[in-house]
């Protein structure tokens, strides 16, 4: 447009029209239309979001305190004072057991869907009831834990509160973690074969490794949605007051256990617990979050 | 086999395989099976303690606990029809605004978001899921409810008067705890979940479908109907359903919620109650026949369960066949 | 106990050391008791567990409020020391009869309350009452609710009946005292959970009736007098069988339980009771203790925790808006105790 | 083996056009611009052309044009820049983030990348063709439609797709089985039905990014053949890493090199545009020399 | 450009091994036998090798040698099966399901497909580089000891990294940034990465499926430099599309093609196998001919 040069500046007659203008209103509009719909739709998501989060830190952030976190659980609802410490080490205790055992038997299932299984009937059984168990409500969970284990072993505790979030989060683990195994590109898997690796450590060393960070995201929802379950806590965990260091001794208790007991009360000082646990709870998860997405990351596919 | 080969370096040609390797090949492989069939195990666990427990009231009922639409413990009479009905009209809602949301902002990190602001936006997305659902039950009946009156109001005096639709925006409960606010809180629980997976599928579309969808004069909506949309409708099935199963898995937001009234009813402005909410409500007080009937709508959820899988994994799979053609 | 200051809490200490001659030394209780059951009383066991930690530091008491229910499946399946329970016990429920003796400890007045702007003086009759919660009386100027209170204009506004939504002990006795008060009119039978009009609004706990009621102008829902009261609801005054209307409390209450026959296994039913300054509908609650302990140890420590209760323990309850036993009851209650083997 | 022209050596002269071009770094924009419809008339021209992903500049300083009803080759290593250039012509680089064009490319006189340019109207006159055959997850005939249907192109649709597969030489093949997956074709025809979707919505010019590679000989003989029919009614410019198939097919030959520069990064670069006998039988530079006598590449 | 041989024709014979094999069909097993460890003795035997995938018979009837530190090329048209007959070398095949190897492959006189025969066992000496360079997302130097790590070769793991980098022509390159991701490297160097990770267990032949149809022209020069380089240690097939490169590198070459059975069904066949001065001066064979001269392919 700018050289003078130019012999020819303007389209020759008969040539045709390339402008804007050449696509019709109907198209160009029905296209501004979805596009704008999308970013509405990240406003939508992230509206209702911005509004629980400032209700929850509006309301509970100035309950947090040292001693809220670590002071032991006030049984008197209308008393204010104390904390929510035992059930934050609860929390860690019992999400954390439930992770450590659905984490390597997900992702060991998910290697069996994805490695060996694939389309193999068993495989396709094993997916499908995968998908159901992700739709089991966690009160079911929690009535099938408690008429098994706790029945069996006649106490409630941590353990049993383990028990049913690892099965909540087992078929999510399961899904999440075949999927993104899939994703892992076969030329590593064969470059590994083709070393004389074996079939174990190849998937051990090489296909985990390349497909860590989105096993992760996986898992994390995962154990998100474990560490916010409530019935199943009320349920087979019981309930304790002070800090119990031990899974399998003794009744325990969570957060959102302690959310749902104290937000169920009229009291004040039990309200303000209720929304103070709450936001302990989102932050307790949140770092896990960032902590391992950092973890994963450090064994992640490295581009340039 | 090795008599007239006395050739290459010697260690070689010892092609047999020593040690424990396969085995080490194969135990691995049996430990993943297991992990695998753990998930069967659990399940049919499941299946048959619960039954087990549910059987006095199905006992009882017979086929009319998930026909009638009578819950009533000090009668005895145990229909939950009214709590299948919520549990769908509830998931249902959830569907209708999370899986256009939440396809809306997969497409939007997929095709449309700078690469900067990729990484935010998805870090939101999963702040979303980390909020416990006890604490959206919290906000939703506290929060949400009383201030979406004035909006049911205004919608059911806009529509109220129209024939069909009419029925559906019906007079708004008072309190706002009603189908429509447990829908819309489930949505916002769920979306996280199809977002993320919607994003992975809308990922694996190949690049060249898209361009070749651009390469023929496509503005980018017709590409992704045209390349990206056919691609991935059994993936993006697969999302919808996972959503699905938490929807009607809820529990604790519902039973917070949805209003606790047991009917059926077009409006969607009105109290009803769904199957888990039932469950963890009324479990606590419950003795004998109640008790069973409760764990019995877990028995029925379920197989509903199993039966939209079924149904959905068969529309992914005839859809696949018609996409990709006999020959492949 | 602190002092409660009034009346009853002189006699309760009067009662108290007599009888605790056995065990008046909590400090010597030293161990864990797990408890679950009936969520009515729950504040008021809380109350206790709290105040007696002063006393008996070594001692640790849980009491998980999972429902009177379920507290009785834990306690037939040996998952707790003692069950709290609003009910007693059916043959389904799960402890084995004679395994359980019922041991009375305290009882609440379950408000009506309501609101509606204008009226800050409302009386109800269990007719009416029963009418109103099964929505055949559908607005507030309802003939049937002027002739209750007369002299008081009641606005045309249409009735939001509240009630749980979750199994419960309050909605149980709510509706007995309906069957036994308005037998003829209530056609919903009584029950932790009961077939609610569809038109009916349910919520999860009493706070959160309380706060559907608040919710909603022209709401009128049962609460226990705790959740009531702290949340500055106005209660109805409910018609008692001597034909007199009568605001809910704690004197209404005391009254009621004077008022009810104790049966021998300590079991009586304070709702429409007789009397003239009885609140009609008033709670009772039990704690359910084993027969026979295996554990020695565990015995006392159960028969320590519950003692404490009966003696000292009482005059906490007006504090958390429960309504202590009369004596003669509570001397009843503590001599069960003696059953324990 | 069929081949469109019969030639035996890759490296002779047979029926190319005569119009002979030597220097590729000098201007041929006036070149046919008073005989506008004439074979041969420059349709396209590139002006010193170089295309930049992010601060890497991919390919430096291209100058050449694109002929009527001719088909032009481009040919060179692999990484010198070929398919950038190539997705230059139709705008479909602006779908790459940090992908920017300097230089001008020019259609039919008109500035590609003016201000007021819409890239999904070049795209629409100028279509693609990829390497690997990707037909859409559709029926045989929704493939053709689709474009039809977008652009809304009024007419008999039935009938457009008909003669877009005729003119693609797939119609006698897949007539009974419109309502097919397209995937369900063999790989030749694949590329047949989207060569068939492109010309469905009547481009002007089409470009194809090694469209035979994923082929086999058979295949690959009836997309040239193909190619050699559409010149009929469209000018064409394809990529090729075979040589051997840019001598057979194509009227001009564009030859590409990757260049490392003083600071050790590599560029491609436009080394020899010529007719296409020319240039493989009397290369004027001896990169090209090399290249096609197999010294590299 | 450097070449590692210094020929200017393609099609020259020079430094190539005069063994003369004219008729691929017939059995060259003994040749060779009695002078075991001269360079030209077969390692491995193709016979009558045929692959299938499920029903599908990919390849027919392969018959012919790989001999001894010389590097054997394939060559033929896409699809002809010339990577499936690769992979039936060092067993890769097993991994698809549904794929079967008819015939017999052997190795040092041994049949790969026996029953006591491991798999791992073979890959481990008969190791493969890949179409596109494919490091493990690790470090460099953890790419290179993976398969030292794996398969418990002993001694400093350091000095045999360094060694199998030093071989592959990359660790002057490298030597510096050993903990920088095996990804962050370029196209070429990728590539002579994944050779250093191959010989770094000290395989005996080394399979190399179109190791450098990836890469620029200087990437393909420096590999063909360095598989020249390796005949010293290792024996070498390779797979390429590119006719000069066989023509470069290689002492033999096997012309595969695709033929059409009397079901219209395609399968691969090997037409010619011959040194590779001899195919490309002097095909025995018609389709060797036409396409080495570009007539198709
Ligand atoms: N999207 C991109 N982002 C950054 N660099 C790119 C991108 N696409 C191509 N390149 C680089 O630009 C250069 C030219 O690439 P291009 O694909 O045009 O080469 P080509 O000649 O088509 O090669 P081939 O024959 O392998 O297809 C290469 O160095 C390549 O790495
Ligand atoms: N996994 C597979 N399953 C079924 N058929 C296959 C598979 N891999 C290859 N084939 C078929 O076998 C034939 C030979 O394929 P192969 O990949 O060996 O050809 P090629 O000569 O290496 O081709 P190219 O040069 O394109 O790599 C082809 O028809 C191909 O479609
Ligand atoms: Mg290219
Ligand atoms: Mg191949
Ligand atoms: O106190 P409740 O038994 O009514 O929950």
């Amino acid at each position: 447009m700018t050289t003078t040069a130019e012999p020819v500046t303007r389209p020759p007659a008969g040539a045709p029209d390339l402008s804007r203008r050449a696509l019709s209103l109907r198209r160009r509009l029905t296209n501004r239309i979805f596009l704008g719909l999308f970013v509405v739709a990240v406003f939508v998501a992230v509206v209702p979001l911005g509004l629980v989060v400032w209700s929850v830190l509006s309301r509970g952030g100035g309950v947090i305190s040292w001693e809220f976190l670590t002071a032991d659980i006030p049984n008197s609802f209308r008393r204010p004072g104390g904390g929510v410490g035992p059930a934050i080490i609860g929390t860690l205790l019992i999400t954390g057991m439930a992770a450590l055992m659905a984490i390597p038997l997900g992702v060991l299932g998910a290697i069996y869907l994805n490695e060996y299984g694939k389309q193999r009937p068993l495989a396709r059984l094993i997916r499908m009831m995968a998908d159901i168990m992700t739709g089991v409500p966690s009160i079911v969970m929690g009535l099938f834990i408690y008429s098994t284990w706790v029945l069996l072993f006649e106490t409630r505790s941590g353990f049993a509160g383990a028990l049913a979030l690892a099965c909540l989060m087992l078929p999510v683990i399961i899904r999440s973690t075949e999927e993104m195994l899939r994703l892992v590109p076969d030329e590593l898997r064969q470059a590994s074969l083709a070393l004389g690796a074996r079939k174990w450590r190849t998937t051990v060393t090489v296909v985990l490794p390349a497909a860590i960070s989105g096993i992760t995201s996986g898992i994390l929802l995962a154990i998100a949605r474990a560490a916010g379950e409530t019935a199943p806590i009320v349920f087979v965990v019981g309930i304790t007051a002070s800090t119990n260091w031990s899974l399998f001794d003794g009744e325990n208790t969570a957060l959102p256990a302690q959310i749902f007991r104290n937000a169920s009360q009229v009291f004040e000082p039990a309200q303000e617990r209720a929304w103070g646990s709450a936001l302990t709870l989102i932050v307790i998860v949140l770092v896990f979050t960032i902590i391992a997405r950092i973890i994963a990351n450090r064994f992640a596919i490295k581009e340039r | 086999m090795t008599t007239q080969t006395q050739t290459g370096p010697d260690p070689k040609t010892a092609l047999s395989s020593r040690g424990g390797g396969p085995r080490a090949d194969r135990s691995f492989q049996v430990l993943t099976l297991a992990a695998g069939l753990l998930v069967l195990a659990v399940l049919a666990l499941i299946l048959i303690t619960t039954t087990r427990e549910a059987w006095p009231a199905f006992d009882e009922m017979g086929l009319r606990f998930i026909t009638e639409n009578r819950w009533d413990p000090p009668s005895e009479i145990y229909g939950g029809l009214a709590f299948i009905y919520g549990t769908a009209i509830v998931s249902l809602i959830a569907l209708i605004f999370a899986v256009p949301v939440s396809l809306g902002i997969a497409l939007f990190l997929t095709e449309l978001a700078p690469r900067r602001l990729r990484a935010p936006a998805v870090t939101v997305i999963d702040l979303l899921a980390a909020v416990p659902s006890v604490v959206f039950g919290l906000w939703g009946v506290l929060v949400v409810a009383p201030k979406l009156v004035p909006i049911y109001n205004g919608i059911h005096d806009l529509l109220g008067g129209i024939p069909v639709i009419g029925r559906v925006f019906g007079e708004p409960v008072g309190s706002g705890r009603n189908f429509m606010t447990a829908g819309l809180i489930l949505a916002i629980m769920i979306t996280p979940i199809i977002t993320s997976i919607a994003r992975e599928v809308f990922d694996t579309v190949p690049r060249g479908d898209k361009d070749a969808a651009l390469a023929l004069g496509a503005t980018r909506w017709e590409m992704i109907t045209g390349a990206v949309f056919p691609h991935s409708f059994g993936g993006l099935v697969g999302a919808v359903i996972l959503g699905l199963g938490r929807a009607m898995g809820e529990t604790i937001a519902i039973a917070l919620i949805i209003g606790s009234s047991t009917q059926i009813t077009a409006n969607v402005f009105a109290s009803g109650n769904a199957m888990p909410a039932v469950i963890v409500s009324q479990i606590g007080e419950s003795t004998g026949t109640f008790t069973a009937a409760l764990i019995g709508l877990g028995v029925v959820l379920f197989v509903m369960t199993v039966i939209i899988n079924t149904v959905a994994q068969a529309i992914v799979r005839r859809a696949e066949i018609r996409m990709r053609g006999a020959a492949s | 106990g602190c002092g409660g200051g009034d009346d009853d809490s002189d006699t309760g200490t009067g009662t108290g050391t007599d009888a605790s001659a056995g065990a008046s030394d909590y400090s010597s209780l030293s161990g864990e008791l797990k408890a679950s059951g009936a969520s009515f009383p729950d504040a008021y066991y809380q109350e206790v567990i709290t105040e007696l930690k002063a006393a008996a530091p070594n001692l640790t008491v849980t009491y998980n409020a999972v429902g009177s229910g379920q507290g009785k499946k834990d306690f037939g399946a040996n998952l707790n020391d003692f069950a709290g329970t609003d009910s007693t016990v059916k043959d389904t429920d799960g402890p084995a009869a004679g395994s359980y003796l019922y041991v009375p400890t305290v009882a609440a007045p379950i408000t009506v309350s309501y609101n509606l702007s204008g009226v800050d003086k409302l009386q109800l009759s269990p007719d009416t009452l029963a009418k109103i919660f099964q929505t055949d009386i559908k607005n507030w100027n309802d003939p049937a609710i002027a002739a209750d209170n007369p002299g008081v204009t009641l606005p045309d506004k249409s009735i939001t009946v509240a009630h749980r939504s979750d199994g419960s002990g309050t909605t149980n006795n709510f509706t007995k005292f309906l069957v036994a008060a308005a037998p003829d009119t209530w056609k919903l039978k009584s029950g932790d959970t009961v077939d609610w009009p569809a038109s009916t609004q349910g919520a999860e706990k009493n706070s959160g009736v309380a706060q559907l009621i608040k919710s909603a102008d022209g709401g009128i829902g049962y609460v226990d007098y705790s959740d009531a009261k702290a949340s500055g609801l106005s209660f109805a005054a409910i018609k008692n069988k001597d034909g007199q209307f009568v605001p809910a409390s704690l004197e209404g209450a005391t009254a009621a339980l004077n008022g009810a026959t104790v049966k021998d296994d300590l079991t009586y039913d304070p709702l429409n009771a007789a009397g003239p300054t009885t609140y009609a509908i008033t709670a009772p609650t039990y704690i359910l203790v084993r027969t026979t302990y295996t554990d020695a140890a565990k015995k006392d420590l159960v028969k320590g925790f519950v003692t404490y209760i009966l003696t000292e323990g009482q005059s906490l309850a007006p504090e958390v808006d429960f309504a202590p036993l009369p004596e003669e009851l509570k001397a009843k209650a503590l001599a069960q105790l003696d059953k324990i083997q | 083996m069929t081949t469109p022209n019969p030639k035996v050596e890759t490296v002779t002269a047979s029926d190319r056009p005569s119009v002979s071009i030597n220097a590729p770094s000098t201007g041929w924009g006036a070149v046919g611009v008073d005989t506008p419809q004439a074979a041969g008339a420059p349709v396209m021209d590139l002006r010193d052309v170089s295309v930049f992903y992010g601060n890497y500049e991919a390919v430096r300083g291209t100058s050449m044009p694109i002929r009527q009803n001719q088909i032009t080759a481009m040919i060179g290593p692999s990484g010198c820049g070929k398919s950038t250039i190539l997705r230059s012509l139709n705008r479909m680089n602006d779908l790459v983030p940090g992908a920017r064009v300097a230089g001008k490319v020019t259609y039919h006189g008109q500035d590609l990348y003016a201000k007021d340019v819409d890239p999904i109207q070049v795209r629409r006159r100028i279509g693609m063709v990829f390497q690997k055959p990707n037909p859409f997850p559709k029926s045989i005939f929704d493939n053709v439609a689709y474009g039809l249907r977008i652009n809304g192109i009024k007419g008999n649709l039935h009938d457009q797709v008909e003669e877009a597969l005729t003119g693609a030489a797939l119609w006698d093949e897949v007539k009974d089985k419109l309502k097919q997956s397209g995937l369900s074709l063999s790989g030749g025809q694949q590329q047949r039905l989207c060569i068939a979707r492109t010309i469905a919505v009547r481009p002007d010019v089409i470009l194809m990014d090694e469209p035979c590679s994923a082929l086999d000989p058979i295949a690959t003989g009836k997309i040239e053949d193909l190619m050699h029919e559409l010149t009929k009614s469209y000018t064409i410019v394809i990529v090729t890493h075979n040589m051997q198939q840019a001598a057979r097919v194509s009227h001009y030959t564009a030859f590409f090199t990757a260049e490392v520069d003083e600071k050790q990064v590599r560029h491609g670069r436009l080394v020899e545009f010529s007719e296409t006998g020319k240039l493989f039988t009397n290369p004027s530079d001896k990169r090209t020399e090399d290249y096609i006598t197999g010294r590299f590449g």
